[in-house]
């Protein structure tokens, strides 16, 4: 059954009276010229509706909570319900971003050991939590490598190197720091191709982004080699730390000769992604990246916590939200990381690479075709459908829309741009074997389909609210808000 | 092992398909020497009991008092349903929609919040999120450059706009060689229209108008929209969502006169009065809307309504092609990870409340901080600053420094007593930033004005 | 797709580590011979397999949040969110039952509000908040009846009437007071048969069990002549308060004549049923009935609040529950009584019924059969298959089952007992209109599939986890608990 | 109108369909004189606002203290994934199952937990709840009677029950000629097994035999269950959920010398250690299971697993014939509405902790009680009253009057410590009743030693 719009719930003078303050609008405070003519367009509707509309649609979402979630790069784990609950205490809900310091103590120690949580896990000399999303996080590390070179001088350097495998965010972040983005290439075992790197480092490389493991489940293994290049020639080396889950505890960023690195909270830390947000990208520094942090900190004098802002860090690249950024997603990432642990740490790295390896061992005894055969799997591994494609036509989106109806959200599809229809499949350190058992047979009986009768796989999904959306549509003829029918 | 749900038969088992005889043989691809040992500054793990108890002890340490700072957060209201429903797992636990047809519900949800917010702004087309007030303004700034196609890379800022709001603005856009203008505010705590008078047409892209500013002071939105129109600027608004329920919409200022039809360009903002709490100053979200000939050089995601293979109507993330997985290092922004969940309690917030309620909350906090000043200023020596009416913030001075005062108020009186100014704008003085929402009672404003009265006079 | 029983998800050794104390078992303490020698069958998950499979379970309920819910009898409304999240504010979570005076004043007064409150709405002298459902507030009414009599020497009171449409809870309530029940017949129109209760009363008659508007959803409008004859017998009046949403605010059972009231603030207040409860029955007494009722309650003194007790009320008929029954409930119930007000109450009553009467109306002219034809609805109303049964063989359990697949819970069906294929409807105050109208053409639909292939709509439900169950089975082959295949 | 959805126009269509001119037409059947006027002492409405306000300012006044009182509510961690998931409107807001096909999620639940409640007391059958632990034993009692063809209507209980459960069990079975025999406590806190062996057999129906007893003591429960049987009576054993992790099942109780097999005949007790919070007392949960051969003597709900039409496994309730809704007067019980929503609770709990998790907390509250026993008992004058090992409660005595004392414990040093035993047992001098879970540190021991000789001290 479809559900409608709230609007089309909505009726003139319908309201959810509880909930507006009892006292009729008085407004003679404002001029005239100045006050709305005519109220705006939204829905009228009462509380019982509204609830059963926002619930009834909830059920329309697949979600950790309910279903298996294998997306590559992104890390969907398990979220600790403890970790919303103690967030949302009370007095946290409402402690306001510029309240007194002597009022907020105890939030400024929660993030003040997040901070030593995430310099030890990540080798770093120095942390800022400030950053709102990974990409934020990226834009603040490109900001520190500008920062540096420039408090240096050193004013020639407008390139970031970008292997062709990295995250859309990475080229665009270096973009938007006024840097241009330089792709290089990937040889045939999912490395960084030395050579190529070789020559394009030089005295216009302001630094050089990576991903390790990189987005194709492959760990680097000539990091250090690659750190000695970008170094030799001047350069910085940023971590980009969305896959920082494979190697927690294992292998650190700061010992691989990064000398700045963003976190997603909302992946390795297992803040919740909320269908699309909000995430945490918390950026950890080595000692010369120090001075150019991001600012608000949180400091402590002797027992006292409190902000180190522009007078403590005055060649800070300065301020990147209103306030610290997503504050209650960091409480998150804090409950979550003391309910770890030591030793936890550790294990999310075991338990991750583990289930990873299993999968690919079972999908390749399968049939099925790696990008990279030759290569252990980190916490995700590359499917690629090639020769599927060519055989049957059978796609990565195909297999993908079909896996939904048998339960499991799709991987990640077409991501990294270089493999042909290509899974990246991320199953995370919190499933269970049983459940990736039932993958390796679902992808197993869709290929079986797909043999069969083509055109019934390309049907798919048949069990979801809706059938496969046409997307071109959506685009040509742009529908991007309700409007009444007139 | 916290949220390990492996046996040790499933990992021998495991271990055996993989082929590999221990968990080091997993990681044997990552040179030895670079394998790290016991992570020493990690504490052992706590059980969720201790970790509770933990966290319990550390939100009491921050009892809050009886709030009157504003400044940016506001203290609402936020109906109980909001986030019972927006926790759920459904919503909580999700990835942005990338496979649609397993993601209707916060596709859909994402569709109303984006037809919500275009009503309320007075624009043809909205985002889903951005990450908050200030970084949205960056981005409208940014997307004005683009969309401005002869654009000297020059921003006009006015003094009257939230300071922290400057100080995003500047660290998010300085790499793109955009400068700067600061315009002045007159004697009322508005924006100086003379200043901006003064410069030169065809000189700069984009005016940026807050509306309430900074003080709570209405803008002359119209003089200011007509002003930028005709020195052939784009303007970009900047507005209080609760405030568009009783304020002409942006996308109703000017005249229209100076060509380029009514209203202005973009529109951006803090949702947090949305159904945000106050959290510590996050996750709040970002808006951003704009005209339809825009929408093109919007960043973030944007979705759009369809139909399925059978006809029937769907929702999916649409115009992928200006975002960053698709277009990389051409892309209108480098955001991916928006505040979807923030969207999520919004759009639920805004169903309860409607266009009625949320006047109505508008109504009350301007009220209610207009009694608060008179209330204050009855004190020897406080006066306010500004003749013209706050929304729901207003300035007023006291006789004495603020800082001490305001460090008495809130450990003798439990009362939060603003926002200080006197960093920002030394130029008024002991000046000080009160704020009042609809959850404030009269009882609670008599406290404070004796509390004040108290400490003033202890001082004295 | 089935979801398993959590056993099979178990395996052994598996546990949500974070939710148990870190310490191993030490149980030296315990003497050998009282020690457990075997752990028992419970399931061993972690944390992402509970939370997963309770919240897949959970969707497949209907509710009130989701679905529209005319459970007749039922008072299936909305339960405003405010209530939950007010009633489990942290510190009315962890008060203990037991916590002193100086540390409960706060709940206290919240106890003495409500009693306050219900009092006023139902009319009575007094009200104790403690029994645990509606049946408890029963068994209390009852008890308090035969108190009375006792306390006047009276024991040759062995009857209670209870009219034939009663609720079941009435005459097995009575039992449990060891009194025989006795049905009285209802007339034509739906109201007691008169001579058939002055028939029946005499020196044996303790009291009368009735619900008013009855069960049949008609108001009993010789309720004052009934009061009467039965008062002349000297006997008392019991009302049973599950129909009270039908007047609140309109007309009080104080006024009627009864002498003692339970209420289901489960129903009338909102607060949830919670898939089974609990509930809160909650007893009003005249001031006959003082002295008798159940503790504890709370009083005033001055500003304080205290418990009263058998100290107190010495003739108490006891305590019904170990503490003071339950009290989360009642708590919910106070929060909606202060966001209905004093208009609020009467405005439940009013649009309840407009509701029923609008739906009563709207059926009528559908064709279908009323129960009672010439009578106003109260807040709900019959409507009778008898007709569809004989013609085609749809029955209330076909229409029930099809509903669903329309997606509406059922109302309730086969009660009252004295109405042949029956369907009590009771939409609430809170549904609105166009859902009504929803509703009617549903059931419009159904009975023209029914006239088009019956066989189809006794083949419903189609689009639950699961068809039509075989109840008959479930009772001959009893499976009550999981016994792991040996 | 809080939660009315009618618009005006609404009203009208609706009325006009009806064919009524207005509400009170609707009321026209109701006679004129019995209509009331304006409910006067039922104040006007507040909004969500302003009742919230209210409640957390009157939840702020019940701030607890550190808690060492049990006496049948036991503060436990519950997991933090039990409420959230327990209050989704899909089990907070739905009935009673009995649209078995739409209610699958409810009903699985239930048969899982009847699952595991047999599992933990080990009997072989279990309804889906009764209202509390003291309610649970009156109908325990109840169904004995009905079991028992030739009984007396005479049941033994021991004074070592918890007085509220035998005050609850007189209220609710005083009506029905049963009496109830008590029998003393030996000089260890356990049931005197003399004055049950003094009992003639067949002069009485069933044996309520609790474990650990009220003052934390373990019965003889071999004994006292061998005893009974050989006497002829049935065994209804009280116990509390946890305990049963660790301790072995009334399901294994006996020698099973005396005939009738091994093991008690039915259990109950209270389930709030299994999940709910204290919350002033409810709502809990009763738990009642039994042998086979008495499933149809239970009172309550039962949910069985059966198949639909096409042969796919289902729940739906079963042996209805038992209930008041079908059998009316001859019902086994008048139950009707349960505590449905604390049993969801508690079947989450249980999944979340498992059988180690509850031998766990078991564990850490026996020894913790074992540990601040001790320590109290190192102040002179405090003595402790049993040799035996408690559960987590255990029983000291105090060389003053225990009201005084506790008063000054909570006042003056945030303590609540204990349930003061002199009013129900006066025999055991100036005794309290002290409780430690696992929810006590070390240093909470430590606090209460301190304020307690403190206190004492002051006093003495
Ligand atoms: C490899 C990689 N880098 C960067 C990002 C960007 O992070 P965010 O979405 O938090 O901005 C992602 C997120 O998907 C990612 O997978
Ligand atoms: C008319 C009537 N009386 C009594 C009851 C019993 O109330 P409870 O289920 O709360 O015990 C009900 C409940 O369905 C009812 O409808």
């Amino acid at each position: 059954m479809s559900e409608p719009l709230i609007f089309e719930r909505s009726s003139p003078g319908r309201a959810a009276h509880a909930q507006r303050p009892a006292a009729a609008q008085q407004l003679s405070a404002i001029p005239e010229s100045l006050r709305r003519k005519a109220a705006p367009a939204m829905p009228e509707v009462s509380e019982l509706q509204a609830v059963r509309h926002y619930t009834r649609l909830s059920k329309r979402n697949f979600s950790i909570d309910t279903h298996f979630y294998p997306l590559g790069s992104c890390t969907m784990k398990y979220n600790p319900r403890a970790c919303n609950t103690l967030a949302m205490l009370p007095e946290f809900l409402q402690r306001h971003p510029l309240a007194p310091m002597s009022h907020s103590q105890g939030f400024l120690a929660c993030m003040y050991d997040l901070q030593e949580i995430l310099k030890d896990v990540t080798g770093m000399a120095g942390v800022s939590l400030t950053p709102m999303a990974g990409a934020q996080g990226e834009f603040a590390g490109v900001a520190m490598i500008r920062a540096y070179h420039r408090a240096r001088g050193d004013s020639a350097r407008t390139e970031i190197l970008v292997p062709d495998a990295a995250h859309g965010t990475n080229p665009a972040t270096a973009t938007m720091m006024g840097y241009t983005a330089r792709e290089i290439p990937t040889d045939a075992e999912g490395d960084v191709d030395i050579e190529a790197l070789r020559a394009a480092v030089g005295p216009q490389t302001a630094g050089i982004m990576l991903t390790n493991p990189s987005t194709l489940g492959v760990f680097e293994r000539r990091i250090k080699q690659i750190a000695g290049i970008v170094h030799d020639a001047g350069g910085l080396l940023y971590y980009d730390g969305a896959n920082l889950n494979a190697i927690l505890g294992q292998v650190r960023p700061g010992d691989m000769g990064f000398d700045v690195i963003h976190m997603n909270l909302h992946k390795t830390f297992s803040t919740p992604h909320g269908g699309g947000g909000p995430g945490a990208g918390a950026v950890g520094v080595s000692q010369r990246l120090l001075p150019f942090m991001p600012i608000p900190i949180v400091g402590k004098d002797g027992d006292h916590f409190r902000w180190l802002d522009e007078a403590d860090l005055p060649q800070s690249i300065g301020r990147l939200s209103t306030f610290m950024g997503n504050a209650g997603v960091l409480l998150r990432a804090y409950v979550y990381a003391r309910m770890l642990g030591r030793d936890g740490m550790r294990r999310v790295a075991e338990y991750a690479t583990l289930n990873a390896n299993y999968l690919q061992a079972r999908l390749r005894a399968q049939g099925f075709d790696l990008a990279f055969p030759g290569r252990r799997a980190s916490h995700e591994f590359i499917v690629t459908l090639k020769r599927q494609k060519q055989q049957l036509d059978l796609t990565a989106t195909d297999i993908a829309k079909r896996l939904l109806d048998y339960g499991f959200h799709a991987p990640t599809v077409y991501f990294p741009l270089l493999v042909p229809e290509c899974l990246l499949i991320e199953p995370t350190e919190t499933e269970d074997k049983a459940t990736l058992d039932l993958f390796v047979d679902a992808l197993v009986a869709i290929w079986a389909e797909a043999k069969r009768d083509i055109a019934y796989v390309k049907g798919a999904p048949y069990t979801m609210p809706v059938r496969r959306l046409d997307d071109v549509r959506a685009a040509r003829q742009l529908d991007i808000r309700y409007q009444p029918a007139r | 092992m916290p949220f390990i749900p492996h046996t040790e038969t499933d990992v021998a088992q495991m271990l055996s398909t993989i082929g590999a005889s221990s968990f080091d043989a997993l990681f044997d691809e990552i040179p030895p020497e670079l394998r790290c040992g016991e992570l020493k500054h990690v504490p052992p793990r706590l059980t969720e009991m201790e970790v509770a108890r933990l966290m319990h002890g550390r939100a009491h340490q921050d009892r809050h008092g009886l709030s009157f700072i504003g400044a940016g957060a506001y203290e609402h209201h936020i109906p109980a349903a909001v986030w019972e429903i927006t926790t759920r797992g459904e919503y909580y636990s999700a990835y942005t929609p990338y496979q649609a047809e397993a993601s209707q519900g916060t596709l859909q949800l994402l569709y109303e919040y984006q037809s919500m917010m275009t009503a309320l702004t007075g624009m043809d087309v909205s985002n889903a999120s951005m990450y908050d007030g200030a970084s949205a303004l960056a981005e409208a700034v940014l997307m004005a450059e683009r969309a401005h196609a002869d654009g000297k890379r020059r921003v006009v800022v006015p003094r009257t706009l939230h300071p922290l709001y400057r100080k995003v603005l500047f660290a998010l856009i300085d790499a793109q060689n955009i400068e700067i203008v600061e315009l002045p505010a007159d004697a009322d705590g508005r924006t100086d229209i003379a200043a901006l008078s003064a410069l030169d047409a065809g000189s700069f892209t984009c005016l940026v108008i807050p509306q309430p500013n900074f003080f709570g002071v209405f803008e002359d939105v119209d003089t200011l929209t007509d002003l930028a129109r005709s020195k052939g600027a784009m303007v970009i608004a900047v507005v209080n969502p609760v405030s568009l329920a009783v304020l002409r919409p942006p996308g109703e200022w000017g005249s229209g006169t100076s060509g380029g039809g009514i209203g202005v360009d973009i529109v951006c903002g803090d949702g947090q009065p949305l159904g945000a709490p106050l959290s510590s100053g996050g996750p709040y979200f970002g808006f951003l809307t704009a005209r339809q000939a825009f929408v093109r050089q919007m960043p973030g995601r944007i979705v759009g309504r369809t139909v399925d293979l059978d006809g029937k109507p769907g929702f999916t993330l649409t115009l992928q092609a200006r975002e960053q997985h698709i277009r990389r290092s051409k892309a209108t922004s480098n955001i991916c990870t928006n505040q979807g969940l923030l969207v999520t309690a919004a759009t639920i917030h805004m169903s309860l409340l409607g266009a009625e309620g949320l006047a109505r909350v508008a109504s009350a906090s301007l009220n209610g901080t207009a009694e608060l000043t008179a209330m204050l200023c009855e004190i020897p020596g406080v006066e306010r600053v500004f003749a013209s009416p706050g929304f729901h913030e207003a300035v007023i001075r006291l006789p004495q420094p603020v800082a001490p005062v305001l460090a008495a108020l809130a450990s003798a009186h439990g009362v939060l007593g603003g926002f200080d100014l006197s960093a920002d704008y030394p130029e008024l003085g002991h000046a000080l930033l009160i704020c009042v929402t609809e959850t404030k009672t009269p009882a609670d404003l008599r406290h404070y004005r004796d509390a004040l009265a108290t400490v003033l006079a202890a001082a004295a």
